[in-house]
């Protein structure tokens, strides 16, 4: 791996949007600010440059506009890629995405197909005013049709937005604003699990911490954090929301018999609480306690100086760790 | 252009009137003699059609049907002006348009017959499914349209909608994209003065519907939607213009819904009838048929031909719907996505294994 | 009681309506088709006719207007009703329901109030074509300062309707179109448990239902079916879904140890995930078996044909209760 | 009326020119004195409060501003042609307005300062919260003015809006519905040919955003948007119209966007300098200074008296936001409903838990 230059993972989504285009004519990407700016993240910066202006432009200001031309373009041969530009953003577009997006390729017996991917900035821990930090993925994994990923790591957000684009079906690409800076040295031709598959990102045996997307790199600290003090916790990445992989998920929350679930969204009726259900549903004679969730509260998305109190943090989750009823081994 | 070039005619456009006399001095192409008659055609097997899944809903055989009696100019129009490579996007009311566009009947009335899935293939027809929230699939339309121009083809996009659906979002957003982009893409709207109860009143007070093109920088053109002369002219115009490279247009025809919204509505309660009498002397037939006969291109044995036809198709309709059609329950899985995820063939398991359980009961 | 009419759910709910307009000159009624039709399940009928069409009005038809509309009314001192003629039709408003209705109050901090009631017919059960047939209550729930109840009896239809629009915070109601139609003899004075209150419709001893809004009868027809079996089950109904009545519901487990959620929504990340997910939590050590749920396939509604095969059953549920372990005990 | 009153004049109304004097034959009432040199002062004080913004995100006191700089007019003439009962619904952009209506500067900032609160009391100042979703804000305006003509207020409502907004569908459905119920709301919009970094010919190939107006049945209208005089005038007929039941009115004003879309945004990835410095000799100031000073209605004194009270603007909150408020955790929790939910109490009694445990360690 020596040999790799580090990237960051903006610059990661960058070089799949890049490849995704020249290997097929037909994707093209599309939005607000896209073009000429290269988006607010600079997650298209050079795509214009480098295809033209009919491959990657810019569209007037109307989510809901950009999302229906996609289904549109798709309906007529086209890979659509569009940017929402930040997850509260999104909101205008969620008639066209509950209604025709994840629904299309259903009410037409699949002779219309949906390979359109929404890209969405999401998440907190930016310091981001208010309506730019949204949580939204509960809205989108409820909705059956749709295909939802959440990458964690630099690698992933190449594969997964490589996977995202090659999809037959719509993909909701959640983009964890607080990591886009982050930096690794991958070698991207290197093949990653694809769409569907979660990963155990570190082996441990007393617990398993499950999370995805911005609260990966949290649950890895607080593991390292809790092998400091002598208690070994496993972390699986969930990676894809949708569909759910429940056999790592379940085997790894069976090896250890108590689980943790850590996502920064509000925990009500959301992407956690169908974790602790379906992992409980399917490892409840494994389980050595209730599985516990480490969430955001049930609160609009706080303003910055508050927001570390919203945000699971290595302590809330030792400490969710520590009601994980020890004494009863 | 000069901007008041956008703007549409102060009043709707008009060739033949009540009477199916041709306006003197009026604007517009005139249809040919041939057009006229297979318009004509075309308009008595609309009707018929639209009387047939009349009593199909009473028979049970339609859970619901929103009829176009009254509007079948615009309907057929729609249809006859657009070329073999065009796409057309309608509502749940355009059933005689996607008829006229060649899709068979029986298909094109699965999703009213209470079927979930649209019942035809849209890519073989260029038809997209009938779309019930409205004005969502006029932006649909744009990308269709566009997808073409990426691809230097020259295909144009008739995408309909009713006088309620004007007031939409989608429906801004849509017109103000095509004009961006220069979609080909013809918006039609039948105002047919109401949305189930709401009257036009309560949709917009502007001089007319067609007066929101300019603000698009769209042209707008208004139409008589009981002329099938007039609509053949204006529409077939909007077309031509969108090929060639014009850019989009907004069509808005004055038409009527005579009936009441569909078959599970109570007109009454919202409307009286001397209104809806006023406008059956509008008649889009009688119009055709007065105009055909004045110029003797419709003889006694041309109309026994034409009506005999109309009945062939109202009785393949009534025979297709006739017929039950078991529906599999692997249905409710197979399509959500291209592959089932894990999660759908565990479910489509349980139910599998529940229904054999039953049947070993 | 005897002295009382039937009346069905929709008269109940328009008896809510014209008790509210009376009592209070400032509340307003307004949405597609509620003026002169007295909207498509005819829920407003009369109200125009006995308050005026400044009181009840037709509006154009845009739905994210007529939400927005109430949003402006409501900052300046009305308390609006408004319909969304079908759960899909709602979408459209789904921005400012999220990014406006839910969070007025906090980004003001309390200057503002949302005193609105937002009307959804949902569910399905009624051979109703695409669209009209939408469980949509995941999305409001999962959104902090919505509050969202689920009537299931008559009585609770007039008390809930009274109830939220009364509420000074915005109050998503979930109307049961499948029990527009059943009647009840209630006594409409009768107070009945408010916003935030479960209630035990029956008591029983081997496991719990828990169940809301159209589910609710069928939870009561399968305890009936599983006396006759001679097994006997309690049936709780959730009522309000935000907030939620941990107290009801979680005592109501621990007396039987054994619990099945019931909605016809997809399961995945719903409301049934979020109450299998608090009550494992709380209740763990009482649990003899994990909560199971019977709920809708994560697909798109299916069509009428189809329909019975996605709700939740009498004989779905039984099934669900017999995987309870009963044989561990 | 007569349906081509609707639309705007050929060109924008402009009352002064570059150089600040009268245009010859120009439409509409030109502003008082007294009107003009209270005007001039409160351009003056807020090119000010743009500056002083400017510097206190430098100085990290702000998290992000969005500078009005070169839009001044439109910002003051909206506030000033307000009356005292009516409502200001301004967007992220127009600090300058809000201040304009009194609110205090301090408070004003308090949500670019990065807090979840709007920072002052919207019914006491009659001045809704700043809005960033684009657009939402418009049909939130028809509602508060819907809600006054009820209770037969004469109050009129000034929404706020960008160029690059008037694409979303709310745009749309806030001018139908404000055009269908009469509602006496005056629709903004500052076009300043820049949607972050995309142009109006993006957002836009209509022949102005006033054509739009039409569409919906209300006029719409063009001004210079730096041109103060004309704002007034222009403004002011239309907030009078509206007060007097003539209904809801569309204006567009033509400016520009000095600087970066915020402090965050870098502008040279997507415009030239030199497009930049065209706009620099149109500067609103410029031309009030020359129009009052040719009319010796500007002393030297009173120029240095108005710069005095700008300073005193810009010191005040300069201190202000130096001052560091410690956020109380229970803030997360108080708002969200009228009582907190047992959850949000369960929530809140965790969190106080954890810091406290926190501060015993
Ligand atoms: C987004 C959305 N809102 C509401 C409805 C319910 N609805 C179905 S048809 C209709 C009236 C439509 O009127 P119009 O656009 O004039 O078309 P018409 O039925 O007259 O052909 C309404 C309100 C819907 N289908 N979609
Ligand atoms: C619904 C929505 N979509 C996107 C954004 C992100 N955004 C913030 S400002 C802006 C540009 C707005 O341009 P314009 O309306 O012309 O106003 P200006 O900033 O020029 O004053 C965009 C895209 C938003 N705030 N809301
Ligand atoms: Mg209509
Ligand atoms: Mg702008």
């Amino acid at each position: 791996m020596a040999e790799h230059e580090k990237i960051t993972m903006a610059q990661a989504f960058n070089q799949a949007l890049r490849d995704a285009m020249a290997a097929d004519e037909s994707v093209l990407m599309f939005g607000e600010d896209v073009g000429a700016l290269g988006g607010v993240f600079r997650v298209t910066d050079g795509l214009t440059a480098e295809f033209g202006d009919a491959r990657c432009f810019d569209t007037p200001l109307a989510e809901s506009g950009i999302v229906g031309m996609a289904v549109g373009l798709a309906m007529n041969g086209m890979r659509p890629v569009v940017e929402m530009q930040f997850d509260a953003f999104a909101y205008p577009a969620f008639e066209q995405i509950v209604s025709h997006v994840a629904k299309m390729r259903n009410r037409t017996r699949g002779a219309l197909t949906m390979p359109i991917t929404i890209r969405v900035p999401y998440a907190g821990g930016i310091g981001g005013v208010e309506h730019h930090c949204d949580s939204s993925e509960a809205y989108y994994v409820h909705t059956p049709g749709l295909t939802v990923v959440a990458p964690a790591t630099v690698a992933d957000a190449y594969t997964l937005m490589r996977e995202a684009i090659a999809s037959p079906d719509p993909v909701v690409v959640l983009e964890p604003k607080k990591l886009y800076w982050s930096k690794d040295e991958v070698d991207l031709d290197e093949a990653q699990p694809g769409i569907g598959r979660a990963v155990v990102r570190r082996e441990g045996t007393d617990a398993t911490l499950i999370a995805y997307g911005t609260s990966v790199p949290i649950a890895l600290e607080a593991a390292d954090a809790a092998a400091a003090e002598g208690r070994s916790l496993q972390v699986v990445d969930v990676r894809s929301l949708v569909p759910f992989d429940d056999e790592t998920v379940c085997a790894a929350v069976r090896s250890t018999g108590r689980a943790v679930v850590v996502a920064e969204a509000p925990g009500f009726a959301s992407v956690s609480s169908e974790i602790v259900a379906r992992v409980t549903e399917r490892c409840f004679h494994h389980l050595a306690a209730p599985v516990r969730r480490v969430t955001g509260f049930d609160i609009p998305y706080p303003p910055p100086k508050l927001e570390h109190l919203h945000l699971p943090s290595v302590d809330r989750i030792l400490d969710a760790v520590d009601t994980l009823q020890w004494d009863d081994v | 252009m000069p901007s008041n070039d956008l703007l549409p005619s102060e009043q709707p456009v008009q060739l033949l009137d009540q009477t199916g006399s041709r306006v003197v001095g009026a604007a517009g192409d005139f249809p040919s003699d041939d057009a006229m008659l297979r318009a004509h055609e075309a308009l008595v097997v609309g009707r018929r059609i639209n009387e047939q899944a009349y009593a199909l809903v009473r028979q049970g055989r339609l859970a619901v049907y929103p009829s176009s009696y009254g509007q079948e100019a615009c309907e057929v129009a729609a249809a006859l002006v657009m070329g073999d490579r065009d796409w057309l996007f309608p509502t749940y009311r355009d059933v005689v348009s996607i008829i006229g566009r060649g899709v068979d009947p029986v298909e094109t009335l699965t999703l009213l017959k209470g079927d979930w899935h649209c019942g035809y293939d849209p890519v073989e027809h260029r038809v997209a499914p009938q779309t019930t929230p409205l004005a969502t699939q006029l932006i649909h339309a744009v990308g269709v349209a566009h997808a073409a121009t990426l691809r230097g083809e020259d295909t144009v996009v008739m995408a309909m909608c009713g006088d309620g659906a004007t007031s939409e979002g989608d429906f801004h957003e849509a017109l103000n994209f095509a004009a961006v982009f220069k979609a080909p893409v013809v918006f039609f709207v039948q105002n047919n003065e109401y949305a189930i109860s709401v009257p036009l009143a309560r949709q917009s007070v502007a001089p007319s519907l067609a007066h929101k093109g300019i603000g698009y920088g769209m042209p707008g053109e208004r139409v008589d939607g009981n002329d099938i002369a007039a609509l053949l002219s204006v529409l077939g115009a909007a077309v031509d213009s969108a090929r060639s490279g014009g850019g989009p247009q907004l069509v808005e025809a004055h038409t009527y819904r005579m009936q009441a919204h569909t078959n599970a509505d109570d007109a009454t309660r919202y409307r009286q009838d001397d209104e809806v009498e006023k406008w059956q002397d509008r008649d889009p037939l009688l119009r055709s048929e007065a105009y055909l006969r004045s110029r003797d291109l419709l003889t006694d044995e041309r109309t026994s031909e034409i009506a005999a036809a109309a009945e062939a198709v109202a009785t393949a309709m009534r025979d297709g719907l006739m017929v039950d059609v078991e529906p599999d329950h692997a249905d409710l899985f197979t399509h959500v996505y291209a592959a089932p995820t894990p999660q759908l063939r565990e479910q489509q398991a349980f139910l599998a294994d529940e229904l054999s359980r039953e049947e070993a009961r």
